[in-house]
């Protein structure tokens, strides 16, 4: 079965996924700056696979993005929130405990308005990127899923 | 030692949680490691919900507040409390005790409950992301995490029912539930948007104090009402019940049952203290006894026609929920006028709870072996059980009759208090109580009759793996030793559950808030 | 300790438990007193029906749901209609949800 | 102020006739799209009521996930609805 769409649903999404997964990873960077985070950064990744997943079929994937990586990745992610929160239980669960520390997210708040400071927010910024693995993955394995569902009935 | 007490109440939700996410990587190193693990992550949660318990019993019953992400006491001069916050009391602890039981046996179980040894790693990940919410529902002190629990239950429980895919009739019954329980999350939300706007918090201590009784007030706690009555399965919203039971594995049903416990007690929770007095109570206590009087006998009734064993004993359960529902609304119809027999009837609402949550799960899981060993569930063809099942038919017999209200087990401890309190609110409701039990005892006669006893129908049965047998030992052991020290056990840990229900809605909001 | 005392009535389960052990017992002691002539697997244990031959256990077994044919043939009203409620039609579940919160919602909005 | 508020009602209006249209399509493929155009709308609605948070969430979940899974789905079916 030829799974793949019209030439300009291609055309088009070679255009655009790119500029889509690399305003998702944005998203998901400034997520403790700037509206947006790990949920709605790794949805709009999940978009861009969807995007290729749609136009291309499953025959763009040549073995390279199988469902058993993108579920280990998934639950690599949620560990990694999971983690993040017990990593936190000295004072309570969810603690940011790299807040103001100066390590890595670790920078201090400068008062007053100011355009927001990337190098803060402590263990937010690796809750937002653990979310966001967990939601590109998951949501893209749930797609591949379903097509694959749809070639078998295919091949049947 | 000190700091695990502290923590207990998020390490209960956290510890199901992490089995959850863990479950999928650890099931890739074989089913040895996977089922040791999943078995620790049930015995530590089990762990912490008795050191949590424990801890507030010894207490004094005041209410433990645990917040996320800080430190009490919460920072000063804000008008409302925003932090997440989980907030136990008596009745959260023994929801907590409940669902550690259920989650325990419900894990034992299922060690040999798949006769396939692959594809249990994702079971046991929704499994534990069931307990979880279970457990989340039951500890929130927050509207709106209530609601977030409420959709991981829904979610967790509809991919357990739908768990089988490969029976039609499976996933039928979890397409159905997921489309009802979005129903009745999505009217939770609203209430809770309802509430959120009008009050500008949503913490249930703080929302107690504010509320006054307005029509919005009244809208929300109608939405809420219907919500959380149809998630636990009150007729003649119901519908949904037997057949989540019925499809769904048998352990998963003891879950389910407890998940259904939990939004009744969300609902308690929601009228006592969260509204309190600030309604006309009378008129909630009856809308409740009403939709209880209904549960019970249209549960009852539909049990006696069943031709399925499993989605017999599903209705059986349901019209159990109604005599909690009952017991509880006589005690709200009577708030205002606290007349003695109110907690009496509460306290037998809340004992009733884990006793049902015991002689149903007992009966799921032994008709859940009858039905692995004999692979058929139509009550025409089974038969002649007990010459090859010996435990499990005593087992089964042991559960009915403790669920059917014949002493000494301890179905008969609850619903004595339930019978003698709702007597003397009104002695129709004590009458419709004891006939429904009756018509139940002769429902499980019935169902006992047509599995276990008769000539051999089943010419070779498989045997029951010692796992099974030994959870549903400890249920068993829950129903005797409930059964036979009532006094004990009401004294130690529902007085406590019931006391916060009935007069502890001032204790709740000043853990919270002060004063 | 072990009982519950509801304020009405009392109910001690280990007190129970001794009296119908008690009476179990007694039971036991007729039973012992009884024919001493009587004897297992021999003549004296058939079924006396009517002079027939007693058929297979397999034949005479009741089944499941043969039990209460004639309460439930009695309600047969009440179950014709209880039946026809239980549809199994998702629309039907969600319409007996929005009856009863409208129900509820008029109730709440009604009493004061 | 009233610029705004006309922004808002034309956007409600196309969100409503956007469902509209979803419903009124026979062809399920023009169906998904009117629905996920709604979305998009519900997603600047969102926008205009300043919640951008949840507005990037509805675009993408809404308008691009959800589309994307339908169009999957009606490869398993038939294209037309039956009349």
């Amino acid at each position: 079965m030829n799974n793949q769409m019209s030439v300009i649903v291609r055309t088009i999404t070679r255009i655009t996924y790119g500029l889509t997964i690399v305003f998702g990873f944005y998203v998901i960077m400034h997520g403790h700056l700037t509206p947006g985070g790990g949920f709605q950064g790794g949805a709009v990744v999940a978009s861009a696979f969807a995007l290729l997943l749609v136009a291309f079929g499953t025959a763009g994937l040549k073995g390279k993005l199988n469902h058993h990586l993108l579920q280990t990745l998934e639950e690599v992610g949620a560990l990694a929130f999971l983690g993040l929160a017990f990593a936190g239980i000295g004072t309570a669960f969810f603690a940011n405990l790299l807040a103001n520390s100066g390590a890595v997210f670790g920078g201090a708040v400068p008062a007053g308005p100011n355009a927001g400071v990337l190098n803060s927010g402590g263990t937010l910024p690796f809750m937002n990127w653990a979310v966001g693995l967990k939601v590109m993955t998951g949501i893209a394995s749930i797609l591949i899923a379903m097509l694959i569902g749809l070639r078998k009935e295919a091949a049947e | 030692m000190n700091a695990l007490t502290t923590h207990a109440p998020i390490l209960i939700i956290a510890t199901p949680l992490l089995g959850a996410f863990a479950a999928p990587l650890i099931g890739k190193l074989g089913w040895t490691v996977r089922t040791a693990f999943a078995g620790a992550i049930a015995a530590l949660t089990g762990c912490f919900a008795g050191l949590l318990a424990a801890t507030l019993y010894t207490g004094g019953g005041a209410p433990i507040v645990y917040v996320l992400g800080g430190r009490l006491p919460l920072p000063s001069g804000l008008a409302a409390p925003i932090r997440i916050m989980l907030e136990v009391d008596g009745l959260s602890a023994f929801m907590a005790l409940i669902t550690a039981l259920v989650a325990v046996v419900a894990v034992l179980y299922s060690v040999s409950y798949w006769k396939e040894r692959s594809g249990g790693a994702l079971y046991d990940s929704l499994l534990f992301l069931l307990i979880a919410g279970v457990f989340g529902l039951v500890l929130t002190g927050d509207m709106f995490n209530f609601f977030v629990f409420l959709e991981i239950t829904s979610v967790a429980a509809c991919g357990l029912i739908g768990f089988r895919t490969w029976r039609k009739r499976s996933s039928e019954a979890a397409f159905k539930v997921m489309a009802l329980y979005t129903l009745s999350g999505l009217f939770v939300l609203l209430a809770v948007g309802l509430l959120y706007g009008q009050y500008g918090g949503l913490n249930i201590a703080y929302l107690a104090t504010n509320l006054g009784g307005t029509m919005v007030d009244r809208v929300a706690l109608a939405l809420l009402i219907a919500g959380l009555a149809m998630k636990a399965g009150a007729v003649p919203m119901h519908m949904w019940a037997p057949e989540a039971y019925g499809e769904a594995p048998a352990p998963v049903s003891m879950v389910l049952v407890a998940n259904s416990q939990a939004s009744l007690y969300a609902l308690f929770r929601v009228l006592f203290t969260l509204y309190g007095q600030s309604l006309s109570a009378a008129a909630v206590g009856w809308i409740l006894i009403v939709l209880a009087l209904l549960t019970i006998f249209v549960g009852v009734t539909m049990a006696l026609v069943q031709k399925d064993l499993k989605r017999l004993i599903a209705f059986g359960a349901v019209s159990q929920i109604g005599y909690m529902l009952l017991a509880v609304g006589v005690g709200f119809a009577v708030l205002a006028t606290r007349p003695d027999f109110g907690l009496t009837a509460i306290t037998g609402g809340i004992f009733h709870m884990i006793n049902d949550v015991a002689c149903i799960g007992l009966l799921f899981l032994a008709a859940g072996a009858a039905i692995r060993a004999s692979g058929s569930r139509d009550l025409h063809s089974m038969g002649g059980l007990a010459h090859s099942l010996k435990g499990t038919t005593v087992l089964f017999a042991v559960g009915a009759f403790a669920l059917a209200g014949v002493p000494p087990f301890n179905g008969f401890a609850s619903k004595l208090l339930i019978y003698e309190s709702t007597f003397q609110l009104s002695p129709v409701l004590a009458v419709i109580a004891v006939l429904a039990s009756i018509v139940l005892l002769a429902v499980f006669v019935r169902a006992f009759q047509a599995v276990f006893l008769g000539p051999r129908l089943i010419a070779r049965p498989e045997p029951v793996p010692w796992p099974m047998v030994a959870s549903m030992v400890v249920l068993a052991a829950v129903v005797i030793g409930f059964g036979l020290f009532p006094g004990f056990f009401i004294d130690k840990i529902v007085t406590p559950a019931a006391n916060a229900l009935w007069s502890g809605q001032g204790d709740y909001i000043r853990a919270v808030m002060g004063g | 300790m072990n009982g519950i005392d509801t304020g009405f009535g009392v109910w001690n389960p280990i007190a129970w438990t001794l009296l119908f052990a008690g009476a179990l017992v007694i039971a036991w002691v007729f039973r012992v007193l009884g024919r001493s002539d009587y004897k297992r697997g021999s003549e004296q244990t058939k079924a006396f029906l009517s002079g027939n031959e007693e058929p297979e256990p397999e034949k005479l077994h009741v089944r499941g749901d043969h039990l209460y044919w004639g309460l439930v043939d009695g309600l047969a009203g009440y179950y014709r209609r209880i039946r026809a409620v239980h549809t199994g039609v998702l629309s039907d579940y969600v319409a007996w949800f929005v009856g009863v919160l409208g129900v509820v919602l008029i109730i709440l909005a009604l009493v004061r | 102020m009233i610029a705004e508020t006309i922004i808002q009602v034309v956007t409600l209006l196309l969100i409503v006739l956007g469902g509209a249209l979803a419903v009124w399509f026979k062809d399920l493929l023009s169906s998904i799209i009117a629905l996920a155009g709604a979305s998009l709308l519900v997603a600047l609605e969102f926008y205009i009521l300043q919640a951008p948070d949840v507005a990037i969430a509805e675009a993408g979940i809404g308008a691009a996930l959800t589309m994307a899974i339908y169009v999957v789905a009606l490869r398993r079916t038939r294209r037309k609805e039956k009349e």
